[in-house]
């Protein structure tokens, strides 16, 4: 094969196959140089660029939902780097649809003012390709890549109220640990590998069925095996390491709490959904590459090891978060460690499929399936619901000019949209019966169960859940009481909010959390849609 | 400085004669000892026409009084001077670092010439990403000012320092943007290559200056860019002597005071070496009838050295006189260009006023970048419409692919070297005799231990 | 006695614990920084041993080169948000951001 | 000991002394030297390694990049001569008591492994083998003599030297290609360049009040010579030029020979000599223009208004190939200049004017 054809191949993979597959990013590419040519021309005194990055994102959403639509099979993409399939079509969709919202909702409440729009802007859009690219790694350097890609623009977003101290001391508590653990992170991936030849991830999976197979090579195999076992591990546990720091799990949860309070809501608001989602599908897409689809006897114990980790770390994290949650008085440090506590929920799940998907038990590949159902559900309702209460911290900001909950006092009635709003998303984060939340929880606790019947501790797990739930109920409901119960103190100005744009913002936001909770069409749908992604995913694996 | 010593390398000579293991440290060390020496020297020269120079232009005399009536002896008066100085330690100073910084300024700039090529296979290091290494290596002389400036404890030095990292670091992007036009013209990195591949038809046409619009800029460019990079005035705020006293070498005496101007010169001889290879021709002169020749010698030259002995495939290291006469010719014409566009600099230093340190970075950040920009795309977009052109017009003859000029002479130079081994054979019959008397090195000595695996399967 | 890859790994593994340290100790936020270089020159070091000795090839190179351009951007970022908390705070000791507790 | 394993340890050492001595240094520029020690070690331990093209981008962009940026970090944050932020004692103690266990740890797991043996049943034979042996003679392209600049060129597109050796069967498959990290990067490093740039820049303002007075009354007073003639009018007037042309040089040509044959240099080299008599010789005249100019109401002065001299009108005539040259971006200066002057206009100092 000579070095023209060679190089004509590859550019039919690259041009005729890739690209278009890689058309919404690409969009969002375009859009962040469209931003800077509209400050070039200063065309930005005539035409605000939110225009510019709303219309680029909408775009970007057009192509992804057109592949939703089209389906299609799995695919590796530019030479086996990226990898096309069902899960990540439906989490680009997700986090573009979010992208939306986030660039909505930063248009009403105005945090970057029209100089700076372009720069915001910019790193929102970036940060976006970023998480798109997580979600479809199929490589351990898009790995790194996308987690560099995604951190980066967040640290200057944190920051992005560059003259506060609170802000600029976020983001370079931010910026420290975020460096440092994506160091670690990628000397591990160092480690990783070196020991497996290769970067690919679904080579991965085969070489560690082969590492793992006791019949893979004759001789002293214990010792082999274990050194090689023992290089392996601690490779992994470093790569959690820099994934565990991006969902905020326990033993690195400590920026959370800092950098949401030190950030506007807005961005506090993407990054407890966006980063999350991103993190998540890469978490599964790699605790999946890690062991290999052949059921082994030596695979399916890593397969379960790797499963009651998570479910520990998942029960510490959720404890934690609605613990440390309950003393808070600021609002969005009290969103910040509920972000925790949900991450660890849904951490949950990922930790119930795990024990699954190679385990004995009846239909244990359907379950695991049924496992990533919730998750993916979970994450969008957790979606709607976390914008929805960051969104109304961001209007009553813009209001009261404070953020603490105890400046909350009698909102709830002077502002009826908002405070109705922030009692759906409460609740919903509560999981309480008739709102999204409820039924997101209920699947993971269903699949937890089933998880159960393979690993009895999973049941342990289900029960911390249920208690930290109920526990949770708390401090939620301080909210509350402060919006409703206590009175507006005497002398303070009334507040008014108009309902447009605003309280239709908070409308669109809340709505899907009611659907999701009252007619059961809405869930239906959407959990058809995530049992379809979720059983490719599973049964492609 | 391989076709020197009748050897591929100094290294592979040595290693013949004396051990591998010694001949290779023999050979760093000898190449260190030829490099210091000749480089030491070529500051001194430039540091006496710079005094020239300036009287000149000045309308003075310039140095008159030591080495006759040119006093040429003056840079080695002043660096006699110069040692016999006390070398002053501020109190406020953070001795170690002070002490280091020269050090670093001047190892990073003479370390340069380990890469920069005087003639065709006249290079310490030929490496394939030549051009990429040197760059690399120069960009840390930056290194030692800044520590310079920030160790001597006194803030005229700070700014200095401070200034320098600034103006530095904006102006090492322009430099490697406006260095990779030529790049994309001829497709290597490997200097010796870059220049072989301007040997003119007719005249100057193989210049790449001259290969078309975007180089001819860039080159302009270039200079300019590098002038702000070895802080030369108009470009030279980190040592601005009329708000900052001296910048960064404020507290400075002596020796360690000198080498920074040892640095600097050094690094003013590499730019331009740098530019008279990426634009200048390197060592061709320009003449359509003079390179041919000379770049056929050269390629002989080249394949003598190459030669293996086909029974036991080992190289044989011939010595071919009219390559090293042609070599030895090439350097003198580098050189020169080089010095010339030295003496540009000085000329330049001395006409134009300093600028502000803001509209140095104005310069660099709004204008000279963009351009360096504009000029990259150009080049490499100009090759596809000029070969879209090219190929439908008999009006630009000359527009012949670079490789192909290049294939064509060392086709040449293959011929005359194959009728040279015919007519060897035909003469001599005993050729085995006069084999074993030459010296023969293994294959590739250099390359380390066998990699990991290799006894595996083999 | 030849060296192998696991010479190179042990130089990787001095670097990475040299950069752990450095950020677990300084207070000085660009000492931070410094040791976050170190930690990823190690890891550095390990993708170019591997490329050398094992079967990972020339992708080693790569990702090294790659991870070269990243830690160049992050730091560049990073040294923007330490410049801004030196505007806000008059200091760049990281404890002295102390206001975000709880 | 070969000059291979000399290297090795003088390097280990430099690099981790480097490196043990940021750890132990308070003074943060001292950290920053002994970090250019650690850093510029780790780049010679790439050329030692044969990964040249690594070694000098450690170079170029950590020595000389980023380590510049942090030291120029620590200047700007200086608040005296000497920062010296101490670490407490007992912190450094836990802190180097962890970190030699870590390292420990590290160590033992990784020298443990049996390298060979894991990649040969982990990863098969056929591959196992990198870099390839050294060929007969001298390659440039062989990776192992550490000329890695095309190989990772080639790898960066997809390809790997290996497949396009003819003598593989399984070259059939593209080996993994880097194209998109390295088109994706760049988006990146655009992205962090705003981010910093926004961080450390200050606020624009805009003019109020006594600024916007001052701003307006500091601002250059434009020189009134004319109506400058705008770029569409221009561009017709060139147009209408480009068929007056033609129609003399299609018919000269047909006489000449097919049109389908390229041109005899002759003929080029008279008709670009009549053209650029004709393009001088009518601006430089009474008319001030050709007869595109004339007939769009336009005419060509000097900077003064004056009309110009054949030399200045030669000049710009030739120099409109400079403005070609470059794209074609020259004759759009026209429609941001602030005379509406075109590169060539700029070049031979004249004014393209509204004729009255």
């Amino acid at each position: 094969m000579n070095f023209d054809a060679i190089l004509e191949k590859l550019i039919n993979d690259t041009v005729g196959q890739s690209l278009g597959h890689f058309s919404s990013e690409l969009a969002l590419c375009v859009t962040i140089v469209g931003l800077l040519l509209v400050r070039l021309v200063s065309l930005d005194r005539w035409l605000p660029t939110y225009w510019v990055a709303l219309l680029g994102a909408i775009a970007a959403f057009g192509l992804a939902a057109c592949q939703m639509k089209q389906g299609g099979a799995t695919q590796f993409l530019f030479t086996g780097l990226l990898v096309y399939d069902q899960f990540g079509i439906f989490f680009r969709l997700f986090l573009l649809l979010f992208l939306v919202l986030v660039i909505a909702l930063t248009v009403i409440s105005g945090i970057p003012d029209n100089e700076d729009g372009p720069d915001f802007y910019t790193l929102l859009l970036g940060a976006t390709i970023g998480m798109m690219l997580m979600v479809s790694a199929n490589n351990l350097l898009i790995l790194f890549l996308g987690i560099e890609m995604t951190s980066v623009p967040s640290y200057v977003m944190v920051g992005f109220l560059k003259g506060r101290k609170l802000s600029s001391e976020a983001a370079l508590k931010y910026v420290i640990y975020g460096a440092g653990i994506a160091g670690v992170m990628l000397y591990g991936i160092s480690l990783m590998a070196g020991m497996l030849g290769t970067t690919d991830m679904s080579l991965i999976a085969e070489r560690m069925h082969l590492l793992l197979s006791p019949e893979a090579d004759g001789a002293d195999l214990s010792v082999r095996s274990n050194a090689m076992l023992r290089t392996v591990v601690l490779a992994s546990l470093l790569i959690s390491a820099g994934v565990a720091f991006k969902l905020s799990l326990v033993p690195f949860h400590f920026w959370c709490p800092d950098a949401f309070e030190g950030a506007p809501a807005e961005v506090a608001g993407f990054l407890s959904v966006a980063s999350k989602a991103a993190a998540f599908a890469l978490l599964v897409r790699f605790c999946l590459a890690l062991v290999g689809k052949d059921s082994g006897a030596l695979s399916e114990h890593v397969y379960l090891y790797l499963g009651v980790g998570l479910g520990v770390v998942a029960a510490i994290t959720a404890t934690f978060g609605n613990l440390a949650a309950y003393s808070q008085t600021n609002i969005k440090r009290l969103l910040a460690y509920s972000t925790i506590a949900h991450a660890g929920y849904m951490l949950m799940a990922v930790a119930a499929m795990m024990v699954l998907v190679n385990s004995d038990v009846a239909d244990a590949k359907l379950k695991a399936a049924g496992a990533l159902e919730g998750l993916i559900y979970y994450l969008t309702v957790y979606l709607f619901m976390n914008l929805g209460a960051f969104a109304i911290v961001a209007f009553i900001r813009n209001q009261i000019l404070s953020e603490e909950i105890k400046d909350y006092a009698g909102l709830g009635w002077q502002a009826p949209c908002l405070g109705i709003g922030m009692v759906f998303c409460l609740f919903s984060l509560v999981g309480m019966p008739p709102f999204g939340g409820f039924f997101a929880k209920l699947m993971i606790f269903k699949s937890l169960v089933d998880a159960g019947y393979a690993n009895p501790f999973m049941w342990v797990v289900l029960a911390i859940g249920g208690l930290n739930t109920v526990f949770s109920l708390i401090y939620y409901l301080r909210v509350l009481n402060a919006m409703y119960i206590v009175p507006r103190p005497e002398g303070s100005p009334r507040v008014k909010f108009d309902f447009l744009p605003a309280g239709a913002y908070v409308v669109m936001v809340t709505l899907p959390v009611l659907l999701t909770g009252f007619f059961p069409y809405f869930p239906d749908r959407l959990s058809d849609t995530a049992s379809r992604v979720a059983n490719m995913l599973i049964s492609n694996f | 400085m391989s076709a020197l010593f009748a050897a591929n390398s100094l290294g592979e000579f040595l290693a013949n004669n004396v051990s591998e293991r010694w001949g290779l440290a023999l050979a760093a060390f000898i190449h260190a000892f030829i490099l210091i020496n000749v480089f030491a020297l070529a500051p001194l020269i430039f540091i006496w026409l710079e005094r020239k120079v300036s009287g000149r232009i000045q309308d003075r005399l310039g140095p008159t009084r030591v080495g006759g009536r040119f006093g040429w002896l003056q840079g080695l008066a002043d660096g006699g001077k110069l040692i016999q100085k006390e070398d002053l330690v501020p109190a406020a100073a953070d001795s170690m670092l002070f002490r280091m910084a020269p050090y670093i300024a001047c190892i990073a700039a003479f370390g340069t010439f380990m890469l920069l090529p005087f003639s065709g296979g006249w290079v310490a290091v030929a490496s394939d990403i030549g051009l990429f290494l040197l760059v690399a290596i120069l960009s840390l002389e930056v290194l030692g000012i800044i520590l310079a400036g920030y160790s001597s404890g006194s803030k005229w030095s700070l700014f200095g320092g401070m200034r320098e990292a600034a103006q530095m670091v904006s102006y090492e992007i322009p430099l490697a943007i406006t260095a990779l036009v030529p790049i994309v013209t001829v497709g290597s990195l490997n200097l010796v290559e870059i220049a072989e591949m301007q040997t003119s038809t007719v005249f100057l046409d193989g210049w790449l200056m001259f290969n078309n619009p975007f180089t001819f800029i860039a080159f302009f460019v270039y200079f300019t860019v590098a002038t702000a990079g070895c802080k030369r005035a108009p470009f030279d705020l980190a040592e601005a002597e009329s708000e900052l006293v001296g910048g960064f070498h404020t507290e400075y005496s002596g020796m360690r005071w000198s080498f920074f101007f040892m640095a600097e010169y050094a690094a003013m001889f590499v730019v331009s070496g740098l530019a008279s290879i990426l634009f200048l021709g390197g060592w061709n002169t320009g003449f359509g009838f003079i390179d041919q020749a000379l770049a056929v010698t050269r390629y002989r030259g080249a394949l003598e050295l190459a030669a293996i002995d086909p029974e036991t495939g080992l190289y044989l290291t011939n010595f071919y006189l009219p390559s090293f006469l042609a070599n030895l010719f090439g350097m003198v014409v580098f050189v020169s260009k080089a010095s010339l566009l030295v003496f540009v600099q000085i000329w330049i230093r001395w006409t134009l006023p300093r600028l502000r340190i803001d509209q140095v970075m104005m310069t660099c950040l709004k204008y000279l970048i963009p351009i360096s920009c504009v000029l990259f795309l150009g080049a490499t977009l100009w090759p596809i419409g000029v070969l879209h052109f090219a190929e439908r017009s008999t009006v630009m003859p000359f527009f012949e692919p670079i490789q192909n000029k290049i294939e064509r002479l060392k086709g040449v130079a293959q011929k005359s070297h194959d009728d040279a081994e015919e007519e060897r054979a035909e003469q001599d019959s005993p050729v085995s005799d006069v084999k074993d008397e030459r010296p023969a090195v293994e294959l590739a000595p250099a390359v380390a231990s066998a990699p990991l695996g290799s006894e595996g399967s083999k | 006695m030849d060296i192998g890859l696991n010479h190179y790994l042990v130089v990787g593994a001095v670097l990475f614990v040299c950069g752990i340290i450095c950020m677990a100790t300084k207070r000085n936020a660009i000492g931070i920084l410094m040791g976050v270089e170190l930690v990823l020159n190690g890891a550095n070091i390990n993708f170019v041993a591997f490329s050398r000795y094992t079967a990972l090839g020339l992708d080693g190179q790569i990702v090294s080169l790659f991870v070269i351009v990243l830690a160049a951007a992050e730091a560049a970022v990073a040294l923007a948000i330490a410049l801004n908390f030196y505007n806000n705070h008059l200091t760049i000791d990281v404890d002295r951001g102390d206001e975000l507790a709880g | 000991m070969t000059g291979e394993q000399f290297l090795f340890w003088l390097l280990a050492l430099t690099t981790c002394g480097g490196a043990i001595a940021v750890v132990v240094s308070q003074n943060v520029v001292r950290m920053a030297f002994w970090l250019v020690v650690a850093l510029g070690s780790v780049a010679a331990i790439y050329f030692l390694l044969h990964a040249d093209f690594v070694g000098a981008t450690q170079l170029m962009i950590y020595v000389g990049g980023t380590i510049v940026l942090l030291i120029f970090g620590v200047m700007l944050t200086a608040s005296g001569p000497y920062v010296k932020i101490k670490t407490s004692p007992g912190d450094m103690v836990i802190a180097s008591g962890v970190g030699v266990l870590v390292l420990f740890l590290l160590i033992g797991t990784v020298t443990a492994v049996d390298w060979k043996q894991a990649h040969r049943s982990l990863v098969g034979n056929e591959h196992a083998e990198y870099p390839p042996a050294p060929a007969a003679g001298y390659n440039k392209s062989n990776p192992s003599s550490g000329n890695t600049a095309r190989p990772i060129g080639l790898k960066l597109l997809g390809v790997s030297l290996e497949d396009t050796d003819p003598t593989r069967k399984d070259a059939q498959n593209l080996s993994a290609g880097y194209l998109l990290p390295f088109e994706i990067v760049s988006v990146h490093l655009l992205v962090v360049l705003i981010g910093a740039g926004y961080l450390a820049r200050a606020k624009r303002r805009v003019p109020v009040g006594a600024d916007a007075v001052v701003e307006t009354l500091a601002a250059p007073v434009p020189v009134q010579v004319g109506v400058y003639a705008g770029f569409w009018r221009r561009a017709a007037a060139m147009l209408i030029d480009g068929i007056v042309i033609s129609a003399v040089q299609v018919p000269a040509a047909l006489l000449m020979g097919p049109l389908t044959e390229p041109p005899s240099n002759a003929f080029v080299c008279v008709s670009s000599l009549l053209i650029f008599l004709y393009l001088a010789g009518m601006e430089s005249s009474a008319y001030q223009g050709t007869i595109g100019k004339i007939i769009m109401r336009i005419a060509v002065t000097d900077t003064y208004g004056q009309p110009v001299s054949f030399l200045r009108a030669a000049a710009r005539t030739l120099s409109r190939y400079l403005s070609g040259f470059c794209l074609l971006f020259g004759y759009f200066m026209a429609l941001f200049t602030k005379r509406k002057q075109t590169l060539h206009d700029l070049v031979a100092g004249t004014l393209v004017v509204r004729r009255k």
